[in-house]
């Protein structure tokens, strides 16, 4: 397995400079498509650690439909095309980059000593078996799911509707 | 083998993540760091779901729940975004000092 | 190698033609086409008038609603496709429990029906 | 490895001659219905007429605007098209013939046609045009609007076959003696091919290109080869939706009276008749029917489509459970 | 602690909900001069906010060519070269009011035979411009092959115009006190003068089943078709107050319900002779606007079909001095061309040419309700109803 | 016609029918409530166009008037009515000096563009017109175009031919000037 | 119906049933308001009366099912309760359920009733109002929230009743957020209430951790029968579950929310802020009752010396409030603290007896209140008066719900508050018993100035009041009768039924004081009454401070006092708010600048910058330096301070982060 893991290497190192270009570029539109990039990536990583469905799910939800949505909430809050020097703020550098770095020392330090093992891939995960137990064991998060998307659905309705045609229906 | 390198890649992504959370001035900006952060969870999760072959799947059904939170999260997040950037015309979160008591 | 791997290597590998096309054709374009640009031709096009404006971005909240729509019903989807393998298995507890769950995600968009989001006349 | 290069290399041939026969289809269909004697006589009646088309764009300069986010402006043609060749990965053309007969073939396939949009979405604001702006952002909505009834038209046939391979679809149909468009999909399929004619961005939902309006939607600042490469993967993507159709509902590459032992050698030409059937009726509709308006447009999807496609998979799962 | 039952409080409410009201800066957005769908160099500068117009400007200008002030410095013959291009969509209805107003200041009694030649080829005219208006509106709402068609049908009209004049477009056949002898007619002599081309009356008979075929084509296979009722069904209503108010004619007024047609109500041609409908639409809207014109179609082929038969002979040129001078004096003429109502407003002193030439075109009225139409629509609204008002830009500039 | 003429007379005194045409000059200062008054008795609700005349002896295009004229402009609104043969041209008189007159934009909405139309051409002002802006021309266009005192410079650079062709003839006109038909 | 005999210590043999069907679908009264709501949301504006009926009709359900239920219990006797398994987090099964018993089916009723009343009067109090819909959607919420509190018979669901219950008032008290102070009444209410909710999670968790259970009953049953695990946090876990009844009980210091949250429409103030959402605190310490009694007796003194101060402090304060609405918020604070100092007492019968009865008057005073409010157009009593005249019903209803509340004979509050005189007494709490008389004065003292200023004299204010219509004057009527007689059902040595009640259910209350008339404290506290009424009467009313609506004496010290409310709020934020601001952001500034901005200066490259944190937090130098500037405060680097003072996330992310790092770390490498 000399292949896979040099693959798998491979995908790491495009996985994190994607995403450092996404938290470091002052292009708003480029963080989104890097980070589509890193999302991308990470469904490689999956279908290599033989989660096949949540592999795909990534692709399906988060590029399909997440990153559409901030596509448009960029859109929408006029991000400038091209550079915006002012994207980041500079005050805040310098201390968020030692706590990200103190963080990041930190969960290596934590994840390296307290876990090693070993994967061995025979086949992909079976998705039948997932909706199986999605279905049964995990059924009751799984309906609470609809409510928290029903919450976000309406939330999200109320919030971005024009508050005129709310304060016209509520005056009885 | 692999199960190190991917586990520091994935601290590497929530640290990347905090970074952006807390250094972007662009409300929008921020959210997309969040995704990175839960990103990174998912990284794990999956790691460990494979790496321990777990019979329930409960890495994976995890990481499936994460990702429909985080798709509601993204779509209120980016509600509240829209209204401040009505009510203020811009997506500058320093130009929100709402917290301030 | 495994049929999995080999499976997603061949699509890999479709995506690696995919990529090869496009930079193919790129490629034989950049050599035949000719290349003459001055700045009247480099403009942007906006019927004949310079470009006007500075708020050029600016998009309908709409657009927000209907992507938030998609979203949610998206991620029903990918609830349902396990579901929909496994029903014999599952049989009408799985049923009701899909009912459930598709009613209340339905009451959302009953929801945005009913507040007029997807309505566009004023 | 020779397997996959075997595998790509077939895939590479029915890609590009996919997406050149429904080229040819378009154009005879369109010269055919509207009188037009060009492509119908001229030059071997009419079928080097692609061939000269992808000339004359790849001779054309390609110009780019001094405003556009030059990166994302040159990489989204390219977005698009990688997204719909990756498709054809998943398409059975027999048992054996198929690039890749993945455990999750349907997700898949839905999974990657969902990005797309994004192509369109960056392409259209990325130009720094009004007109490309709105245009990306009409495709954006569109391709959303209708990726789900896409989608859950889908779930009724993965409910009736209980899986999601597409070999698996098909061999379905085939024990069942009906495509599943007879056994009880008619329904999905109608849906899926409104959805499906709606994500090629055809008529009558072409608005995001829309050239009364929007002149050429979001591809008004592209020209030359971009252009092209545009203008490609449209066709790819009609022929290739049009090929997991017939896969789906109308029992791929199978007949039913046929002998299954020979299906590798008849089966190829049935499901390209069948593609092709379904691709001359989007022909047909394409050049007889005016546009949608774009409110029309999202009120079809999510007032009669979504939840046409919902009672439809509650239909197909009840009478799956109950008889 | 504040009592909200206070009325002053409910005011604050109220002031409250007036602050979170956005003040969305809209976006400018070009349409024209340079834009597939405004027929011409016509420029509207719409504030938009997404997919919705919030205010048009139309800019107009591009093909202004000054035809009042060049009318000015020509004389009568010369004007009627100058006008048929100002609608060269049928360009021939364009000197028929200018020839009347000429011949009705010179008190010239025009032949019968004239009349009626300058009758069907003014219907025939009418029908090529809406043929035109039927293929492009089609275009318009995104249905790309009945353009092809119409202008297959339009040919045969065409033809036949050209094969009397000489000119498809600008057939420049008007004399004042008649018409020239046609152009396709063979060696003329003082003699024998050939008026019309051999074979016109069976080609014309041919011709006009046609039209009448192509416009019940178009009732079926646009006016059914349920895409193109969605897109023009209710869609820019217009008011018969409205349209009576700012000046607009022809089939736009008769679509918001108006009879009124100039070809009953004046006695520039001879129509009252025929027998023919007047079609008029009932709510308005933009189906109606090309169900009028469709009609009208089939109604012109009509006409031009019972003149044929009711060709008179006689003489086509009336005497006229040789050098056309046009007595002291003014007039107003209009005439109901495909676009509406046309007029020249002449005044003379007595010259050459006129002293002053008022030239009403009817696309200039019928643009100006665009702002008003437009506001509050959807963009692909605009163009429906922009491409309702059949307007060309030479109507409008002049 | 004719009943409707009697009508208008009664009315306005000084009008005049022509043509089939009734003609009404009034003063400028009864500018809008004539057209008011026509609008609600008479009924004539359709607008037709609104222009202007330049009366003047010193021209620089086109041939001077026959007989001497008091320089002004003279307005010239056409109204008709939808259902019969009715149609009315109401004219007044201004000065050159101080052009101004009212708009008629709240009697006729449509009389918008032809006023903006005039106001560029002969550039009459008219008062309290809510865009008084240029119609046609280029913005920093400047003079009037369609006053006779503007010079056509094609005209100027290049005669007419035409034009003397026609006037070197004058005798022939009167004998043999007609054709047969 | 299965019967099952228990031995009370008083009473002697009890019998209940376990309900029948009746019991087994308690359910339905829980999660119907739940299901109107949602119809309400979605349907509600569509309706004739934009969803009220079916908040209505939702309510006068509940108040039947409890009138039934009551009627059962009355007759039989009932005590049973039902659990739902929905899950488990590691040992602890996640249930949810419905009690049955005495306890649960009083506040039932109390519910049932205050809150059908208040919905027939809010459809016309709120007509015309700005989000009616919304309103009722959320009263509908509040009392299915409610009755999951008050029907949970595990701790989980009792907090996430808890929570609910919050939520709606929040959402009611905020009701008109156009305008900032209502916001931030609503903003504050919660907040107070989630510090104490901090306390009861705690409570809860420590009790569950201990007991490996999180039913209220198997806690109590182990509470009572001496097991080891729980006596050891016994009294942590009862002072715990106190500061979460604090907060919702509104007991000094955490009182000062409740009367904020008058800028709430009346009738939310009625039900919620007077009559039940308060009571949840007494009811919180009714449910565990055995629990403090068996094992958390120091707990419980801790609780009568809040609840002492408590109806002493807000007493005094509403002497001097104009604002009527926020003079009743004082007396509600006040009674509460009665209740709770009654438990406190361990008079477990005369706490719920208390709130049995103050739900009903305080409920009409609110309404009261309301119908005046309606009328004049303003809260304040200064432009009120002579409304007796126009206002007859509201008047005379009024004036029962203040003798109720002053404890007149033989009206409600006479018979409850004097059974809390008594168990004083009966403990012999000297002290305590007569602050609660002083109490008694000062709470007839106020209302009688209330009801002067409000009724008596001239009308000072503006516009014409007039009487409201039936649908207000018809819910003031019904609680009149109540408050006049809902103290008759314990009259001891009369009828004691009440104690018999509410001591039925599955944990018996060991010990509780046993009713009987105490004289001296019935004289004292009828003598406080009276006292009160007629000082009251006289300083107002014949001092004609009814004419002018001045307080005709002030003794100016003590008034500002009050006036200011002790200064608590005053205290809040001068010695909380602002310090935890002010010093954190020093700290962290200080931080920054002697900290990061060094290394940054002094190394530059992340990787070794990273070293010398770590090296520095062994050598403690960084460290020692932040808790120096963080403890010196007040130092030259103020002029920096404003930097941190924005109130943006990012920082206060920041200052979070930082913080959770440099403790790993310390955790990680040092300790």
């Amino acid at each position: 397995m000399e292949i896979f893991e040099i693959v798998t290497y491979f995908v790491l190192l495009a996985l994190l400079s994607t995403a450092i270009r996404v938290v470091t570029t002052s292009n708003v539109i480029h963080a989104a498509i890097s980070l589509v990039f890193t999302l991308a990536l990470t469904a490689i990583l999956f279908l290599m650690l033989s989660t096949e469905f949540v592999a795909l799910v990534l692709v399906l939800v988060y590029i399909g439909a997440v990153i559409v949505l901030f596509l448009f909430g960029i859109m929408i809050t006029r991000a400038p095309l091209g550079k915006n020097a002012e994207l980041d703020n500079d005050k805040n550098k310098k201390l968020g980059a030692a706590i990200a770095g103190s963080i990041f020392l930190l969960f290596s330090y934590i994840l390296i000593n307290g876990f090693d093992g070993d994967v061995t891939i025979t086949s992909g995960s079976s998705t039948e078996l997932l909706g199986e137990i999605l279905l049964s064991r995990f059924v009751f998060p799984f309906e609470l799911v609809s409510f928290v998307l029903l919450a976000a659905l309406i939330g999200g309705i109320t919030l971005a509707r024009k508050d005129e045609a709310l304060i016209d229906e509520d005056q009885v | 083998m692999i199960v190190q390198p991917v586990l520091v890649v994935a601290a590497a992504l929530f640290s990347l993540g905090i970074y952006g959370i807390l250094v972007r001035r662009n409300a929008v900006m921020v959210l997309l760091s969040i995704e990175l952060i839960l990103n990174s969870v998912n990284i794990n999760f999956i790691m460990f779901d494979t790496m321990l072959a777990d019979t329930l799947m409960q890495g994976q059904i995890f990481t499936i729940f994460i990702i429909t939170i985080a798709a509601a999260e993204v779509g209120i997040g980016l509600a509240i975004v829209l209204m401040l950037f009505r009510n203020r015309q811009t997506a500058n979160i320093n130009e929100f000092d709402l917290m301030k008591w | 190698m495994i049929s999995y791997f080999q499976d997603y290597v061949t699509i890999g590998a479709v995506l690696g033609f995919g990529l090869f096309l496009v930079v193919l054709l790129l490629g034989v374009a950049s050599v035949l086409r000719p290349n003459k640009p001055y700045e009247e031709k480099l403009q942007t096009y906006e019927c004949g008038v310079d470009p006007v404006g500075t708020g050029w971005s600016q998009t309908y909240v709409r657009y927000y609603i209907f992507g938030l729509l998609f979203v949610i019903f998206d991620v029903e989807a990918v609830f349902i496709f396990p579901w929909a393998i496994n029903l014999e298995k599952l049989g009408y507890f799985g049923l009701i429990e899909m009912f459930v769950f598709i009613f209340i995600l339905l009451i959302g968009l009953i929801y945005a029906i009913r507040k007029d989001v997807l309505k566009w006349e004023s | 490895m020779t397997e996959v290069l075997v595998k790509v290399g077939f895939l590479a041939i029915a890609a590009l001659n996919g997406a050149i026969i429904f080229t040819i289809m378009d154009v005879k269909g369109a010269s055919w219905m509207q009188r037009r004697p060009g492509p119908l006589h001229v030059g071997l009646r009419g079928f080097i007429f692609p061939l000269a088309e992808i000339l004359k764009f790849v001779q054309k300069e390609d110009i780019i605007p001094t405003e556009v986010d030059r990166p994302v402006f040159k990489w989204a043609p390219a977005y698009v098209m990688v997204s719909c060749v990756a498709l054809f990965a998943v398409v059975p053309m027999s048992p054996t013939l198929v690039v890749a007969d993945l455990e999750l073939g349907v997700f898949f396939a839905l999974a990657i046609s969902s990005l797309g949009t994004i192509g369109v979405l960056t392409a259209g604001w990325s130009s720094a045009n009004k007109y490309s702006l709105m245009g990306g952002l009409r495709a954006a909505g569109q391709l959303i609007a209708y990726e789900l009834p896409l989608i859950l038209a889908v779930v009724g046939v993965v409910i009736q076959a209980e899986t999601m391979s597409l070999v698996g679809i098909v061999e379905k149909q085939i024990e069942w003696g009906v495509p599943f468009v007879v056994g009880g999909q008619i329904v999905g399929f109608l849906i899926f091919m409104v959805a499906a004619t709606a994500e090629m961005m055809r008529v009558p939902f072409d608005m995001p290109i829309g050239e009364s309006e929007l002149t050429m939607g979001f591809m008004t600042e592209y020209s030359g080869i971009r252009f092209l490469i545009f203008y490609i993967s449209e066709y790819m993507n009609m022929f290739i939706l049009c090929a997991i159709a017939s896969t789906l509902f109308l029992g791929g590459y199978h007949v039913p009276l046929l002998p299954t032992e020979w299906v590798n050698f008849y089966g190829p030409v049935v499901l390209l008749t069948k593609t092709a059937i379904l691709g001359f009726i989007l022909v047909a509709i394409r050049w007889s029917q005016p546009r949608f308006r774009e409110d029309q447009l999202q009120n079809l999807a999510w007032k009669i489509l979504i939840p046409a496609s919902l009672v439809n998979i509650l239909v197909t799962a009840v009478m799956k459970v109950g008889f | 602690m504040v009592n909200a039952l206070d009325p002053q409080n409910m005011n604050r409410f109220s002031e409250a909900s007036v602050s979170v009201e956005i003040e969305t800066e809209d976006m400018t957005l070009n349409i024209g001069p340079q834009h597939p769908s405004t027929h011409g160099v016509l420029r509207l500068v719409a504030k938009v906010d997404g997919e919705k117009v919030h205010d048009v400007k139309p800019v107009l200008g591009y093909m202004h060519r000054g035809y009042e002030k060049l009318a000015e410095v020509r004389s009568y013959p010369q004007i009627t070269t100058l006008v048929n291009r100002i609608d060269w969509v049928a360009g021939f209805s364009n000197e028929i009011p200018f020839i009347a107003g000429a011949e009705r200041l010179m008190e010239i009694e025009v032949p019968e035979r004239a009349k009626h030649i300058r009758l069907i080829l003014t219907e025939m005219a009418r029908i090529s411009s809406h043929f035109v208006f039927n293929g492009a509106y089609a275009l318009e709402v995104g249905a790309l092959t009945p353009i092809f068609y119409a202008m297959e049908d339009r040919e045969r009209v065409l033809d036949l115009i050209e094969s009397v004049t000489g000119g498809r477009f600008h057939p420049n056949f008007n004399r004042i006190g008649g018409v020239k002898p046609a152009a396709g007619a063979g060696p003329t002599s003082k003699k024998n003068i050939q008026d019309l081309p051999a074979g016109f009356y069976r080609d014309t008979k041919v011709a006009m089943e046609k039209v009448i075929q192509a416009a019940d084509q178009f009732q079926n296979l646009i006016g059914g078709n349920e895409v193109f009722k969605k897109r023009t069904k209710n869609v820019g209503v217009l008011t018969a107050e409205t349209a009576e108010a700012y000046g607009v004619s022809g089939p736009i007024l008769r679509a918001s319900g108006v009879k009124s047609d100039l070809r009953t109500q004046t006695d520039y041609l001879p129509y009252d002779q025929f027998d023919y409908d007047i079609p008029v639409g009932e709510n308005g809207d933009c189906y109606d606007r090309w169900d009028v014109r469709v009609k009208e179609m089939v109604e012109s082929a009509k006409i031009v079909l019972q003149a044929i038969d009711s060709m008179p002979s006689g003489p086509l040129q009336a005497k006229v001095p040789k050098v056309i001078k046009v007595p002291q004096g003014r007039t107003y003429v209009r005439a109901e061309n495909p676009k509406g109502e046309m007029g020249y407003y002449i005044v003379s002193d007595g010259g050459l040419g006129p002293y002053r030439l008022k030239v009403r075109t009817a696309s200039f009225s019928n643009v100006s309700i665009l702002p008003i139409m437009l506001e509050g629509a959807l963009l692909p609204d605009l163009i429906a109803i922009m491409g309702s008002l059949d307007f060309v830009l030479g109507d409008v500039d002049r | 016609m004719e009943e409707f003429f009697n009508n208008i007379k009664e009315s306005f005194k000084e009008a005049t029918l022509e043509f089939e045409t009734i003609n009404i000059k009034i003063d400028s200062t009864e500018w809008i409530d004539v057209h008011k008054k026509l609008r609600d008795e008479f009924n004539l609700k359709f607008f037709s166009w609104l222009s202007a005349i330049d009366w003047d002896n010193e021209v620089s295009v086109g041939e001077a008037p026959k007989e001497s004229v008091s320089p002004s402009f003279e307005i010239i609104t056409c109204l008709s009515d939808l259902d019969n043969t009715n149609l009315v041209t109401v004219s007044t008189s201004i000065s050159k000096s101080e052009p101004n007159i009212n708009s008629l934009i709240d009697v006729y909405a449509g009389a918008n563009w032809h006023e903006r139309e005039a106001y560029e051409m002969f550039g009459i002002n008219f008062e309290n017109h809510p865009n008084l802006e240029k119609l046609y021309l280029p913005d920093g266009y400047e003079g009037n175009p369609m006053l006779k005192s503007f010079e056509l410079i094609s005209r100027e650079v290049k005669p007419w031919p035409g034009d003397v062709d026609v006037e070197g003839m004058p005798e022939e006109s009167e004998s043999d000037g007609s054709v047969d038909g | 119906m299965v019967k099952t005999n228990i031995n009370l210590f008083a009473e002697g043999e009890v019998v209940y049933t376990d309900g029948g069907v009746l019991a087994e679908f308690v359910w339905v009264l829980v999660v119907l308001p739940f299901i109107a709501a949602l119809i309400i949301t979605f349907a509600g504006k569509s309706l004739p009366l934009k969803g009220a009926e079916i908040a209505l009709g939702t309510i006068a359900i509940i108040f039947i099912y409890s009138l039934a239920l009551m009627y059962l219990h009355v007759t039989e006797g009932v005590a049973n309760e039902f659990f739902i398994n929905v899950g488990n987090i590691g040992q602890f099964d996640i249930e949810f359920g419905w009690v049955v018993d005495g306890l649960s089916i009083m506040m039932y009723f109390v519910v049932g009733l205050v809150a059908l009343l208040v919905f027939i009067y809010a459809t016309n109090y709120m007509e015309g109002e700005i989000r009616y819909t919304f309103f009722f959607t959320s009263l509908t919420l509040f009392a299915g929230s409610m009755l999951v509190l008050v029907s949970s018979p595990t701790l989980i669901q009792i907090l996430i009743g808890w929570e609910l219950v919050g939520v709606c008032s929040y959402l009611l008290i905020g009701h008109y957020w156009e305008v900032k102070d209502n916001s931030s009444a609503a903003m504050k209410a919660f907040i107070t209430n989630k510090i104490a909710d901090v306390g009861l999670m705690i409570g809860i968790i420590i009790l569950a951790l201990n007991t490996g259970t999180m039913r209220i009953s198997e806690i109590l049953y182990q509470a009572t029968h001496d097991y080891p695990a729980i006596k050891n946090v016994a009294f942590v876990a009862g002072v715990l579950l106190f500061i979460g009844a604090m907060g919702k009980s509104a007991q000094f210091p955490l009182h000062v929310w409740l009367p904020d949250a008058m800028a709430g429409p009346t009738p939310v103030s009625a039900l919620m802020h007077a009559a039940t959402m308060v009571t949840a605190g007494v009811y919180l310490l009714a449910r565990m009752f055995p629990f403090y009694q068996g094992i958390a007796n120091e707990a419980l003194d801790i609780v009568m010396l809040f609840g002492v101060i408590t109806l002493l402090t807000a007493g005094l304060i509403a002497i001097v409030q104009d604002d009527l609405k926020k003079v009743l918020a004082y007396s509600t604070v006040s009674q509460l603290g009665y209740m709770v100092a009654a438990i406190g007492s361990g008079a477990y019968t005369a706490a719920l007896f208390h709130l049995w009865t103050h739900a009903f008057f305080k409920a009409l005073l609110f309404l009261g209140a309301g119908s005046v409010i309606h009328a004049v157009h303003s809260n304040s009593m200064l432009e009120m008066g002579g409304l007796r005249k126009v206002m007859p019903k509201t008047f005379s209803t009024f004036i029962i719900g203040t003798v109720a509340l002053a404890g007149l004979p033989p009206f409600a509050g006479f018979f409850s508050k004097d059974e809390i005189l008594a168990s004083f007494n009966h403990e012999g709490e000297t002290t305590f018993f007569f602050i609660a008389v002083l109490g008694a004065f000062i709470t007839a003292f106020y209302m009688t100035r209330a009801v002067c200023l409000t009724f008596l004299g001239e009308y000072r204010g503006h516009g014409h009041p007039h009487e409201s219509d039936s649908m207000m004057t018809t819910p003031l009527v019904v609680l009149a009768v109540f408050a006049a007689a809902s103290g008759w059902v314990n009259i001891p040595g009369v009828y004691t039924g009440f104690t018999k009640w509410v001591t039925t259910r599955k944990n018996p209350i060991i010990e509780y004081h046993p009713e009987s008339f105490d004289l001296f404290a019935l004289g004292l506290g009828l003598t406080a009454g009276l006292l009160g009424i007629g000082l009251g009467y006289y300083l107002y009313q014949l001092q004609g401070s009814a004419e002018t609506g001045d307080d005709k004496i002030k003794i100016e010290p003590i008034w500002k006092v009050l006036e200011n409310k002790y200064y608590i709020d005053d205290f809040y934020f001068k010695f909380i708010i602002d310090p935890i601001k002010l010093n954190m952001a020093k700290a962290v500034d200080a931080f920054n600048t002697n900290v990061i901005d060094r290394f940054v200066n002094g190394f530059g490259q992340l990787a070794s910058f990273m070293g010398v944190i770590v090296y520095n937090n062994i050598d403690q130098n960084g460290i020692d330096k932040v808790l120096n500037m963080s403890s010196t405060g007040t130092d030259s680097f103020g002029g920096k301070v404003k930097l941190l003072q924005t109130g943006r996330t990012q920082q206060y992310l920041m200052l979070f982060l930082g913080g959770v790092v440099t403790i790993s770390l310390l955790i990680l490498f040092i300790i």
